[in-house]
């Protein structure tokens, strides 16, 4: 069962607020390597029937139209997970996207 | 029930230390499920016909159950005591299924059963006048009491724990424990109106206070904004006696008018039996899954949620849906489901009608697939209801769920038998008298001391303290006052919860008490306060209680408003802890007779059991809440001054 | 004058917006997000809540709502709509308003009795007060946030479109004290604070003279049934 | 400037109310596709110095302290994202994880 991830995250120009309130407590538990934080969100859609470029393309307009409020936000990605589990843990230095 | 109301807490101690194993004999073994799981989609539009669950698991039939009377069964695990399946063996002549295993343990359990209060309950229902009781609509018993408030309105109240779910995750905890109390209203056939929350923390500075006070006041923040009802005040004390089980009650209110109100019970051989509201899912199985983390790996059987997650917009969808199901008459009994899920529901619902109920459990709508039967009797999933219709309203009847994206299912119908019988996927796996499940469970005269230290305690008075001597000394002593948490402003809680919404707010905090209109053309409304004083409770129980009732009827009666009826929430160590015991029934004594006195009856509360860090019992906290009518809110009466030149006095000694 | 509030599944604030234009003498008509018509109302409410529980973002479900489509058509037509609180993130996601409404900076849901000064009295909804005039209605929200980039804001500020400021203390984190703004014509007004909670004496903010007798919401009705009458 | 990436989801055996109304919303609209949404959280940290095998450790230990609550949530995802941005577009098929 494919799972199709789609990363939102708030316009790097604009106030976030959350983002700006783990940073403040990354400060306060001592750490100094972290410059700067921002909280996004990440969907996970499941399908029943196989991913094609149809489906990526209605998720697309999904992601940019309910996912996402453009004023304020983007969709930073859109990406087919093969096999139905993601990781519990990501291997380091893996890159999502070029 | 003859104690008052129903669930207490939805994961006791108890329950939860000897629960932790779950029906392995019927449990199907899986590989490692894939991610995620949570996949069933949820439609906008409901469907009557029901989404079969998976057929493969394979049941415990009662044919089954007769043909292998030498099975060996984790009752212990489920927290049953060997008498008590001995007793189970009795009832049914012969043993029980997995799935009459299930029912029995959750709804023997402490906090479905009062099996070590009941006997001290009784009192409330016992030290009574007619003249208490004349504007009693509905008394203990129910899921909550309902008074007759005049011109045609009535009110319904209760106050609930959530302790032991709200320190395992204090956001979560604390929300749903909201969800649960209005649910209670919503089945009296009321409109919720007005919510309040008691909380007791421990010490401010502990390092894991701050994590249990922010989850907890932001998870009822957010339920109780959420379904729009006005918090209208509440207590927050801090104390180390609370650190490792700090204490979370919610108090609902609602309002019907006389002819709306609903009760809890099947009645009518053919109508059907609906389940509506959220899916079911695996969450707080027998409240007892906490402590099965143990088998939360990926290579054992499915992981079982040790919390559950409100969804506060499906409640607040599924209050509108009631009450348009009550407005157009298509309900004829209703019960909400809470700690002990199906099990509770359909026992409770066919004990208090006249017949019995036959129900096809597959039929339930299922958030996880994977669920076996004996899990999904259990299951305490939050925002269901289950109602019983009339077949030819049945049609409407979903009507009117589908208008609200309700799913809904119809499991089956009440009987002549008498006997409730659950199938599973066509095989009986249950075939009880309901009678057994909901209301004979064990009775229990649990061993009573009278705490040894407790005169040493009392004899420890403030007389025996320095008297500051000098300004500077009076001055600290202001200070440290001003400056304890207990006495500092409860602003940075209550700026959080709205008490505009709905428009009829006529007092909150920072009142002594909340005030609600109920009559926009009359202004007929009512006061609501809740009080308690663990410390006063720690030396003496019984006068403890007294003035918690005395505190909260003053605090109405100061409103303006005339006290009319009392509910609590017993809040109380381990009851085979005789001690604690013994403060239990001082406190139920204490209270009875000062309800008695004061001549306002008790109409309802709950009993929280198994509240201690270690082995040493919180303080006893009997939280104390007394409803007040009020002909016209519009002449209140505030706690703060009011105009320029008014007179001050002080009154009583 | 009819004036229509629409239901929302999580609307919360619906019947005291009905409420809110009865007191003002107005025909409140109540109306449901799945119609697709309007019933012949004069103005539109979108009241306060959490539709469809806020979880993606505040108002953004309820956005997509059938009826949705209609306010958007009567709205491009001139008719006076008004978003309170969630109905001002409905405004803003359905974009008949600009910016948009994020998190509180202090992180927590936010209940006060909140000072605002009118900026704009010329739209549907303010024609009533006088410019400058200082107001006091309650404020209750999770998500009151007002954002819009640098250049948005000053094109708004330009266009005299900032309906409301904050005053002495800002609750959310709004940029440039941005309590509620219009659109160009000045027939759609969105605002996250709740005039509806503050038009009956006895049940809204405090005010010197007396607990809880706060009533400046009301006139965001009687302007409304005002600018209907000049049509 | 590198972008650690941290992903958090809800646990899978717990209601996710935000995934649900997501998916109700679909439906509504007309997808009758995508079966089910789960919806999570999606942390972009940056720092100023190059991220070696230390700071991975210590964003792995802040993603479970406190980015993510681990009563309800998993972290399932900890990426080093090369350059200042992600890319608004990620490409298909890519598969962030083993
Ligand atoms: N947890 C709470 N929830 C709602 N209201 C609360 C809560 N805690 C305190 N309050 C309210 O805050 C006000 C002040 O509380 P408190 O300082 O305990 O004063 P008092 O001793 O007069 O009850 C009261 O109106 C009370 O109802």
């Amino acid at each position: 069962m494919p799972t199709i991830v789609v990363d939102v995250m708030p316009k790097a120009e604009l106030l976030d607020p959350q983002g700006k309130a783990v940073a403040g407590a990354l400060a306060r538990l001592g750490n100094n390597e972290i410059t700067g934080v921002r909280v996004g969100k990440r969907f996970e859609l499941t399908t029943d029937g196989p991913v094609d470029d149809a489906t990526l393309a209605e998720v697309r307009r999904i992601a940019d139209d309910l996912l996402s409020n453009s004023v304020i936000e983007n969709v930073v990605g859109v990406t087919v997970v093969d096999g139905a589990t993601v990781s519990t843990e990501a291997g380091t230095g893996e890159t999502v996207a070029p | 029930m003859d104690a008052p109301g129903i669930h207490t807490d939805s994961s006791v101690a108890e329950e939860a230390g000897s629960r932790a194993g779950r029906i392995d004999s019927t449990r199907r073994h899986r590989t490692a499920t894939p991610l995620p799981r949570d996949v069933r989609p949820y439609r906008g539009a409901p469907s009557a016909v029901s989404t079969p669950a998976s057929p493969t698991a394979v049941a415990d039939t009662v044919e089954n159950a007769k043909a292998t009377p030498e099975k060996e069964q984790p009752y212990g695990a489920l927290g049953l005591k060997p008498d008590e399946y001995a007793k189970i063996g009795e009832i049914l002549g012969r043993r029980p299924t997995s799935g009459e295993l299930a029912m029995y343990s959750v709804m023997w359990s402490e906090h479905c059963s009062y099996k070590s209060s009941k006997i001290y309950l009784r009192q409330f229902g016992q030290k009574v006048t007619p003249e208490m009781t004349k504007n009693l609509m509905v008394g203990m018993g129910e899921n909550a009491g309902v008074v007759d408030i005049g011109e045609g309105w009535a009110v319904t109240f209760k106050v609930e724990s959530h302790n032991h779910p709200s320190y395992i995750e204090p956001f979560q905890g604390a929300a749903t424990g909201v969800g649960g109390i209005v649910r209670d209203i919503i089945s009296m056939g009321a409109r919720p109106v007005a919510v309040m929350d008691q909380l007791r923390f421990g010490k401010i500075d502990d390092p894991d206070t701050a994590r249990v006070v922010h989850g907890v006041t932001s998870g009822i923040s957010f339920y109780g904004n959420c379904l729009g009802l006005p918090n209208i005040g509440g207590e927050t004390y801090f104390d180390p006696v609370y650190q490792g089980n700090p204490l979370v009650n919610a108090l609902s209110v609602g309002v019907l008018r006389h002819e709306d109100l609903h009760l809890a019970n099947a009645t009518g051989a053919g109508n059907k039996v609906v389940l509506f509201g959220a899916r079911t899912g695996g969450d707080g199985i027998g409240g007892a899954s906490i402590l099965a983390s143990d088998s939360f790996d990926s290579t054992g059987p499915t992981k079982r949620p040790a919390v559950q997650v409100g969804d506060p917009f499906a409640e607040k969808v599924l209050i509108e849906c009631c009450l348009e199901l009550y407005r157009d008459d298509l309900v004829q009994g209703i019960q909400d489901l809470g700690a002990a899920g199906i099990s509770c529901a359909t026992s409770e619902l066919a004990s208090n009608g006249d017949g019995g109920m036959h129900v096809e459990l597959s039929h339930v709508l299922l958030r996880d697939p994977s669920l076996t039967p004996e899990e999904i009797l259990m299951s305490e999933s939050q925002e269901r209801m289950m109602a019983i219709v009339e077949p030819e309203k049945l049609d409407a009847f979903l009507a009117v769920t589908a208008k609200w994206d309700v799913e809904t299912s119809v499991l089956g119908e009440v009987t002549g038998t008498g006997r409730l019988v659950i199938d599973w996927h066509g095989e009986e796996i249950v075939n009880v008298d309901p009678r057994t499940v909901a209301i004979d469970g064990p009775v229990y005269e649990r061993p009573v001391a009278y705490p040894t230290w407790i005169d040493a305690l009392n004899a420890d008075t403030a007389s025996t303290l320095p008297r500051p001597q000098t300004s500077d000394e009076i001055l600290s002593q202001f200070l440290a006052l001003v400056a304890s948490p207990n006495l500092a402003s409860k602003n940075w809680i209550t700026d959080q919860y709205d008490y505009y919404v709905l428009g009829n707010t006529a007092l909150s905090f920072p009142d002594d008490g909340g005030m609600i209109r109920v009559d926009e053309e009359s202004g007929l409304g009512f006061a609501i306060a809740t009080d308690a004083n663990g410390r006063y409770c720690q030396l003496d129980p019984s006068q403890g209680a007294k003035l918690a009732l005395a505190e909260a009827y003053r605090n109405v009666a100061v409103s303006g408003a005339v006290p009319a009826a009392v509910t609590d929430c017993l809040n109380f160590g381990s009851p085979e802890n005789p001690e604690v015991m013994w403060q239990f029934s001082q406190a139920v004594e204490g209270l009875s007779d000062a309800c008695l006195e004061l001549g306002i009856p008790v109409t309802g509360g709950n009993v929280s059991f198994y509240n201690q860090t270690g082995d040493t019992p919180i303080f006893p906290t009997p939280v104390v809440g007394v409803l007040g009518i009020i002909d016209d809110v519009a002449r209140r009466v505030p706690s703060g001054w009011q105009d320029e030149g008014h007179n001050i006095y002080l009154l009583g000694t | 004058m009819r004036i229509g509030v629409v239901t929302f599944p999580g609307s919360l604030d619906d019947r005291d917006a009905l409420r809110a234009v009865r007191l003002a003498d107005a025909e409140p008509v109540a109306l449901w997000h799945g119609a697709h018509d309007l019933d012949g109302v004069d103005a539109i409410v979108l009241p306060g809540g959490f539709s469809y529980g806020d979880y993606l973002r505040a108002g953004a479900i309820a956005a997509h709502a059938p009826i949705m489509a209609e306010v958007i058509d009567a709205a491009g037509k001139g008719m006076p709509v008004l978003g309170i609180c969630n109905g001002f993130q409905m405004l803003t996601e359905a974009h008949l308003l600009p910016g948009g409404l994020i998190r509180n900076d202090v992180g927590t849901f936010v209940r006060r009795d909140q000072a605002l000064r009118v900026e704009q009295t010329d739209t549907a909804w303010t024609n009533g007060f006088t410019a400058g005039q200082e107001i006091v209605i309650p404020l209750k929200n999770g998500e009151g946030g007002f954002i819009a980039s640098d250049d948005e804001l000053d094109r708004i500020e330009g266009e005299g479109r900032v309906a409301f400021r904050y005053l002495g203390l800002n609750p959310n984190g709004s940029l440039r004290d941005i309590a509620g703004v219009t659109n160009e014509r000045g027939n759609v007004v969105g605002l996250m604070p709740h005039p509806e909670h503050a038009t009956e004496i006895g049940f809204g903010p405090d005010t010197a003279d007396a607990m809880r007798s706060g009533i400046d919401g009301l006139t965001f009705f009687t302007s409304a049934i005002r600018a209907l009458q000049a049509v």
